[in-house]
């Protein structure tokens, strides 16, 4: 009984905080599409840039993990300006289909300069919390996982107060109603695009960050980017709030999975868990939990 | 002119349609009847154009039943209703913009090409006679809207009112038994709208131009008509419901119509 | 009189036109013989089709009471149905009377009371309902026969029983054949060769319109003349677009297709003719100078308008056609290498252009009504199409024309026909004898007096000019020449003609009589010029702001330049001003066949006809302006009045 | 635009893809040039040909599936991996290998119509995802079932006495099946069910007021997509005698989009010519980055990358470019350019 809630807790409290990392990735998602109306599938490749950008400032730079997160972050806002211009910018007004497709061909460039950068090989990232950490109920709680939940959680609640009352938020959420109308109240519509593609781009890199300093930085890792749009779907594309939800149950499944599935299956299916749940989502409740389906007026 | 009996074609029995609270119609009734032209109007908003909508089965309406051959419509998917022979116009424009005007029309034959995959992809054989005959179909369709020299242009690239004249002929395509025609004169000059409006009488009446395909002949003997036109409704339509606020505020024919008193309160005195 | 061999040698085994009809039944009973495209497709009648539909019409039209020798007026479209009907009539015995389709409500009553139809076919519902509205003025019309069932379907037409189906007719028709059988055949024998055909109303540029009677021999000895210089063999598909109301239907459609066995193909409706047109590759045009400068002006837009290469291309190649012309024209052999410059230029660039505007077919273009402009004419033989002057007038449907083999002079009207005499009067009108000479202008024994005289010569009321290897070459019409207060005589029409070739000129009004120097009116064409505009980023508003933009000036006095350079300094272009609207037919500034009405025109216009040689150079002109819906109301509008440089008074 | 003085007598002609004897002798000319291929090209050129000409198979489906009936699908690749598979693994169980292909292709398509049933309620980029989802939980099937892990050999592939262990052999099989596959195509667009795609593609609401069943019809576009893709799975494995996730991975999936749009969505010639490109690109990139590898200083973190990225770099461009400059893709730039050919000497009609 006692080994068992022990093991439970082993399973849940990564699954909890991975799930608020995810989270984070997901409103990065949720914050551009609800600004541009577009799928960014570059998603995976902004989250790994941040890893990369770390490793580059901790690691290539030798500066202590703080400072170098702090400089990374700026680098990555530097980043979002640039492909801002080159990508988006072009292509505001374009069909919807077009601009997803081109944040796939933004990914694939993404990739290609990290590899030009950094190889091919896996790469280690310095832990950001020291090891070890406290004992509750004979499971221990690494302080990493506690680091990260807090963290995420912490910037989250910032973020979405901020979109609730900042000037920026209220345009935000004007913009995702309806541009035209947004645009008649004198909101400049590209500035907000931009910084919302900033956030989005920031607060992906933010994850990637610390999804990477757990464990190691590798381009291939890009795909962990796709489960912060299962993240997202789950949540409902129009609700910020849905993101913690969604997390925190694609988080815990994954937890649970590998803890009590994987022993039992072959291949991992915690890698999987969360793609499955998004098909189930999208088959039976495609706007996911605080979505709302629009009306089609014929 | 002989006098035909009227029974019922569509019977729309008290359906009330909300959208998240917001009222959209309320208690609707209405027999549409048999071998006449019968017209909705009303000001905008008041819930026609969503009338339609739920008789062709776009809106679900959350009362109420509507009966047709038998059957309640509500719940249907709009191509079931089309099956049993419910075509329909959109308020804006609804075509296939990609496809040229001959290819709308061909599409909308979809109902009666019989031949399945097989035959399709195999397409020399039984699907190829099919196209040719449904081809003639849809060629006897652009000469009686005289459209012959737009056969070939993308519809996406041709002006306002052909486009509308193209969307009536993919209508007519369906061979429907009840054909509802939604704001057909809008944004149309005065020219269009004799044009139309002939259109609409010689389908009514059946063409009598020595087409092969049977309903052209025939023509469509229910018409349902969503028109703000005021002249255009009042000469060809032989009955008039009145429609304010999702109420059905008046019921009659054009005379009657003309004379009463919430009518012309809706209209705010416009001239009718 | 030496024209007899040439007449036997013509040979004339059919007397009539039914007769004709009969033997095609007999002899090419399966061959097409008319296709009409229709749904989209081309559905094509053969012989015995077409004899059977005659036939039942025919006698339908007895069956309601036609007698031989009546009138029976044709206003339509030329379609299956319109030929039928014209065969039928023939068949029977009665006389075709053609009015134009657009022809305004008092015009048709004038032709239907000259004529005295006893009844009218008219194609649709638009030419009933015309027919209705002058009913009463017209009591001798006994009834009205529609073939195009749109719109009749309406009470008001079905109970009506002066007006009737030709399907009706033709049902009626096939009971009467069931009852009496071989009475069409009969009928057709009773023809005489002698009988009246066909009625032509000469568009009237002088006086009230008069209806020429042409008699069956006429007909087809006009037919066996052209077939001397234009054979058409059968199958070779003709396009008819000339409406029953004009002589040139028989040249270029019934006659071809009765005695040639030539196809008639009808496009399917006036707005798809162009289209239409590239499918069916006529074999034959006979057209006015406006249609072959509309046409070559369009190919000129078109190919302006293409890229670089093409452009390029093309204008490299026209030298050569315009030398191999040269060539041709003088009727010299053509050096080798001219010949593989020629097959060059044909590939790269003729043929494509030729089959883009649907004459890659075409064996002859025939140009008649008055001179083509010597530019237009030389465009077309350069571009490889065997263009030939043809000199016809409504009376007598060929006099003269360009030969095969013979050297060709251009602005010439070409050499005097086999089998037609002519004599010059002293004031240089032209008399001609023939066999395919008009019989009289109905009802009108003076104006045939004057027209034929006692020995049988013709009074052409044509200046030409004779010269010594028997060209003849076109002055003007003997009233139309117009002279300078100088007394320097010129042709309006003649300089007209050159400035329409210009690709962006619609019409053009010279002015001149009685004054001391020439200027010009002129009318723009709308589509090109704008096309132009938009390529040159001229912004414009409407025709009228664009017509008086300086820019399109100049565009127009590149061609102004060009004509004067061919015309003797006395008789140049001073002045000229661009009008600020078309010349309409509908507001009869135009007669049907589209020449300019300057008596009229004078009248309406006296404003700027004088303010152009004062020295105002704006003037202010309103005139009636028709919109396509009909509606009309006054335009007002500045016109400018324009120099020619390098052009003293 | 016809020559002139050509005439549809009867709607036969206007339906007929082939009106002038001209056009026949392209085509007559474009086949004996393929079948003759082998004689005059190395077995490189071969190996790409043979590449090819699955890939457009594969990139037909995908048209059919995306480019006429619009259902965006990123999951192509799963379903090649499904046929590629099953074919694999029936043959192993000694099937004969033509009939492991029809079947492969079956099972595939069967798999797409599942993947497809979330298409009755989402549209667009949610279908996206339901696609995307597919690619990961389909290897994670078969990696997990199906020897995915260690992947499955197929013994060459044999007909009668004939071992296609070469390519030159191989191009004639996939040549025959090409061949049968675009004809299948050409004619399901131009008839009934294409239309019915076509439909649902550009206005779905018009459809279901046509009759037609849009739901359906998705997911027959589903089934006919992943058939094709499932067959172009089982050649490849054929092919290289093995099947392996490898080759199917969620890139290989966004490479076939692509094909698409720089193709030209919505014709069957855009099938042919993106692949071609993209294929053609992919193997310059193969050629061309040890070439620059080497001028870069060895051993550098660029010498060692360029070779990995540049097919990235060259992906990403060509799609962003053709999407900002070309969004109607190959297919329409070659329409553009035999119109104004025939056009010639005109600028326009």
């Amino acid at each position: 009984m006692e080994t068992q809630i022990t093991q439970l807790l082993t399973y849940i409290i990564p699954g909890i905080s991975k799930g608020l990392v995810y989270a984070l990735i997901a409103l990065g998602f949720v914050v551009i599409y609800k600004c541009t109306g577009i799928f960014n599938l570059a998603l995976g490749e902004m989250m790994v840039v941040g890893g990369y950008v770390l490793y580059y400032f901790a690691v290539q730079l030798g500066l202590s993990v703080w400072i170098a997160l702090i400089l990374a972050v700026i680098t990555v806002v530097i980043i979002g300006v640039i492909t801002n211009r080159l990508f988006i910018r072009p292509l505001i007004g374009q069909a919807p289909m077009t601009m997803v497709i081109s944040t796939l061909a933004l990914g694939a460039i993404i990739i290609a300069s990290i590899i030009l950068l950094w190889g091919s090989q896996t790469l280690y990232v310095p832990k950001l919390f020291p090891d070890g950490g406290i004992t509750i109920m004979g499971s221990v709680l690494q302080w990493n996982y506690l680091g990260f939940g807090l963290v995420s959680l912490v910037i989250l609640v910032g973020l979405l107060l901020f979109f609730r009352y900042s000037r920026f938020g209220l345009s935000m959420m004007a913009i995702s109603e309806d541009q035209q109308s947004a645009q008649a109240l004198g909101i400049s519509v590209k500035n907000i695009i931009q910084m919302a593609w900033i956030l989005g781009f920031v607060t992906a890199a933010i994850g990637g960050m610390m999804l990477t300093s757990l464990t190691s930085v590798q381009y291939g890792q890009s795909v962990m980017g796709l489960i912060g749009i299962a993240v997202a779907i789950l949540g409902g594309l129009q609700s910020l709030g849905g993101v913690i939800i969604g997390g925190l149950i694609i988080g815990l499944i994954q937890g649970l999975v590998s803890g009590y599935l994987d022993p039992y299956m072959p291949g991992s299916l915690q890698d999987v868990s969360a793609y499955i749940v998004m098909m189930i989502i999208l088959l039976f409740r495609p706007h996911g939990f605080f979505g709302w389906e629009r009306i089609e007026r014929v | 002119m002989i006098q035909v009996e009227k029974q019922t074609k569509i019977k729309v029995d008290k359906i009330s349609l909300s959208f998240g609270g917001a009222m959209v119609l309320t208690d609707i009734e209405l027999d549409i009847k048999d071998n006449e032209i019968c017209a909705i109007i009303g000001p905008n908003g008041s819930g026609k154009t969503c009338l339609l909508n739920c008789i062709s089965g776009f809106y679900k309406p959350q009362q109420g039943q509507i009966i047709y051959k038998g059957k309640n419509l509500i719940g249907l998917p709009p191509h079931k209703i089309t099956t049993m022979g419910i075509g329909r116009t959109f308020q804006n424009l609804e075509l296939f913009t990609g496809l040229s005007t001959l290819d709308n029309l061909r599409a909308a034959r979809h109902l009666f090409i019989k031949s399945g995959l097989l035959a399709s992809s195999i397409y020399f054989g039984p699907a190829h006679h099919e196209e040719i005959k449904h081809m003639r179909v849809v060629e006897e369709i652009i000469d009686f809207l005289e459209i012959e020299p737009i056969r070939n242009r993308i519809v996406g690239d041709l002006p306002y009112g052909l486009r509308k004249r193209v969307e009536l002929g993919r209508a007519l395509a369906l061979e429907p038994e009840v054909l509802l025609v939604d704001e057909p004169m809008a944004g149309m000059n005065l020219e269009e709208k004799e044009d139309l409006t002939r259109f609409l009488l010689d389908i009514h009446m059946g063409t009598e131009f020595g087409y092969e395909s049977e309903f052209l002949n025939r023509g469509v003997k229910c018409i349902v008509l969503v028109e703000h036109d005021m002249g255009v409704v009042m000469d060809i339509a032989e009955r008039i419901t009145v429609f304010d606020f999702g109420r059905k505020i008046a019921e009659g024919t054009p005379n009657e119509i003309r004379g009463d008193e919430r009518v012309i309160n809706a209209y705010l005195g416009e001239e009718i | 009189m030496n024209n007899k061999s040439n007449f036997t040698a013509v040979g004339e085994e059919y007397p009539t036109l039914p007769s004709y009809l009969a033997r095609n039944y007999l002899i090419w009973g399966d061959k097409v013989a008319l296709r009409q495209k229709d749904f989209g497709i081309w559905h094509e009648y053969t012989w015995k089709q077409v004899y059977e539909m005659s036939k039942n019409f025919g006698l339908g039209m007895l069956s309601i009471g036609l007698k031989k020798g009546d009138k029976v007026c044709i206003i339509g479209d030329n379609e299956v149905e319109t030929y039928v009907a014209a065969y039928g009539l023939y068949g029977v015995g009665a006389v075709i009377v053609g009015i134009w389709v657009d022809a305004l409500p008092d015009e048709v009553v004038y032709y239907l009371t000259d004529s005295e139809s006893r009844f009218a076919i008219v194609r649709d519902q638009e030419q009933v309902d015309k027919m209705l509205t002058i009913k009463n003025k017209v009591p001798q019309i006994e009834k009205v026969i529609w073939w195009e069932p749109k719109g009749m379907a309406a009470p008001e037409y079905k109970n009506n029983p002066w007006i009737m189906g030709f399907n009706d007719v033709s049902e009626l028709g096939r009971k009467y054949d069931q009852e009496h059988p071989g009475t069409f055949e009969e009928c057709i024998k009773q023809v005489l060769p002698s009988d009246s055909a066909n009625m032509y109303y000469t568009s009237g540029t002088t006086g009230a319109a008069k209806g020429v009677v042409r008699s069956h021999s006429a007909q087809i000895y006009m037919r066996k003349l052209l077939n001397l210089y234009y054979p058409l063999n059968l199958g070779d598909d003709c396009h008819s677009m000339i409406q029953f109301a004009s002589i040139g239907e028989p040249i270029t459609g019934s006659t071809a297709n009765l005695l040639n066995g030539a196809v008639i193909n009808f496009p399917e409706s006036p707005d798809t003719t162009e289209v239409d047109l590239r499918e069916i590759a006529p074999r034959f045009h006979s057209l006015t100078p406006r249609f072959y400068e509309e046409i070559a002006s369009k190919m000129r837009v078109r190919i302006e308008s293409a890229g670089a290469l093409k452009r390029w291309v093309f204008n490299l190649m026209l030298p050569i056609g315009y030398k191999v012309a040269q060539y041709e024209i003088e009727n010299r052999p053509l050096p080798v290498w001219w010949r593989i410059l020629k097959w060059i230029a044909w590939w790269t660039a003729f043929r494509p252009n030729l089959d883009k505007c649907g004459l890659l077919k075409i064996k002859y273009c025939t140009n008649s009504g008055f001179v083509l402009g010597a530019h237009t004419f030389r465009f077309y033989r350069a571009i490889g199409i065997d263009m030939r002057e043809f000199y016809a007038s409504t009376e007598i449907p060929i006099i003269a024309t360009h030969v095969k083999g013979h050297n060709i002079k251009v602005g010439s009207l070409g050499e005097i026909v086999v089998s037609v005499e002519v004599r010059l009067a002293d004031n240089g009108e032209l008399y001609i004898r023939g066999p395919h000479l008009f019989d009289e202008y109905y009802r009108k024994p003076d104006k045939t007096a004057s027209a034929i005289d006692s020995n049988g010569w013709y009074h052409s009321g044509d200046a030409v000019y004779i010269d010594d290897d028997g060209y003849i070459f076109y002055i003007d019409r003997v009233t139309e020449l117009a002279s300078l207060s100088s007394g320097q005589k010129y042709s309006p029409q003649g300089i007209e003609a050159q400035m329409r070739f210009g690709a962006y000129i619609k019409d053009c009004w010279i002015l001149g009589e009685g004054k001391d120097y020439v200027t010009a009116i002129i009318t723009i064409d709308f589509d090109s010029v704008s096309k132009w505009a938009e390529r040159h980023h001229v912004p414009f508003t409407t025709m009228i702001d664009l017509s008086q933009k300086d820019e399109v000036a100049n565009l127009v006095l590149k061609d102004i330049i060009r004509v004067n350079s061919g015309l003797p300094p006395a008789t140049r272009i001073k002045k000229f001003a661009i009008f600020h609207k078309e010349f309409d037919p509908d507001e009869a500034e135009l007669t049907r066949s589209r020449k300019l009405r300057r008596e009229y025109m004078y009248k309406k216009y006296k404003d700027i006809a004088d303010g152009i040689y004062s020295d105002n150079d704006v003037i202010q002109v309103s005139a009636e302006f028709s919109y396509a819906d009909g509606t009309k109301d006054i335009v007002t509008a500045n016109v400018k009045i324009r120099k020619v440089p390098g052009e003293q008074e | 635009m016809l020559p002139c003085g050509i005439r549809n007598v009867s709607y036969a002609d206007q339906l007929a893809i082939i009106r002038t004897p001209l056009q026949w002798v392209y085509l007559i000319v474009a086949l004996v040039f393929a079948f003759c291929l082998p004689l005059f090209s190395n077995s490189y050129l071969m190996t790409f040909m043979v590449y090819v000409g699955i890939t457009i198979i594969s990139a037909l489906g995908l048209m059919l599936l995306s480019g006429y009936c619009g259902q965006v699908s990123m999951g192509h690749a799963a379903f090649m991996m499904v046929g590629a598979f099953t074919t694999a693994n029936l043959n192993a169980i000694g099937i004969n290998f033509f009939l492991a292909l029809i079947l492969g292709a079956l099972v595939s398509a069967g798999v797409g119509v599942i993947f497809g049933l979330p298409s009755g309620k989402i549209k667009d980029f949610y279908l996206v995802l339901s696609t995307i989802a597919a690619q990961f939980i389909i290897s994670y099937v078969i990696i997990g079932w199906f020897k995915g892990d260690v992947g499955v050999h197929i013994p060459a592939v044999q007909i009668g006495g004939w071992t296609l262990d070469h390519a030159e052999g191989y191009w004639y099989l996939v040549l025959t099946v090409l061949i049968i596959m675009t004809f299948v195509a050409k004619s399901i667009t131009r008839t009934k069910i294409g239309r019915a795609f076509v439909a649902v593609r550009d206005n779905d609401i018009a459809a279901e007021a046509m009759g037609i069943n849009t739901y359906g019809y998705k997911l027959l576009a589903f089934a006919i997509g992943c058939f094709y893709a499932g067959l172009a799975g089982g050649l490849w494995a054929g092919f290289i005698n093995f099947a392996t996730v490898d080759h199917y991975s969620l890139v290989d999936s966004i490479w076939y989009l692509a094909i698409v749009i720089v193709g030209g969505v919505g014709t069957i010639t855009g099938a042919f010519f993106g692949s071609i490109f993209i294929r053609g690109i992919k193997e310059i990139s193969y050629i061309i980055a040890p070439w620059i590898g080497n001028m870069l200083p060895a051993g550098s973190a660029l010498a060692d990358g360029i070779t990995l990225s540049l097919p990235y770099l060259f992906f990403g461009t060509v799609l962003v470019l053709f999407i900002i400059y070309e969004p109607r893709g190959l297919a329409h730039r070659w329409e553009i350019l035999k119109e104004s050919g025939r056009l010639w000497p005109w600028g326009y009609w």
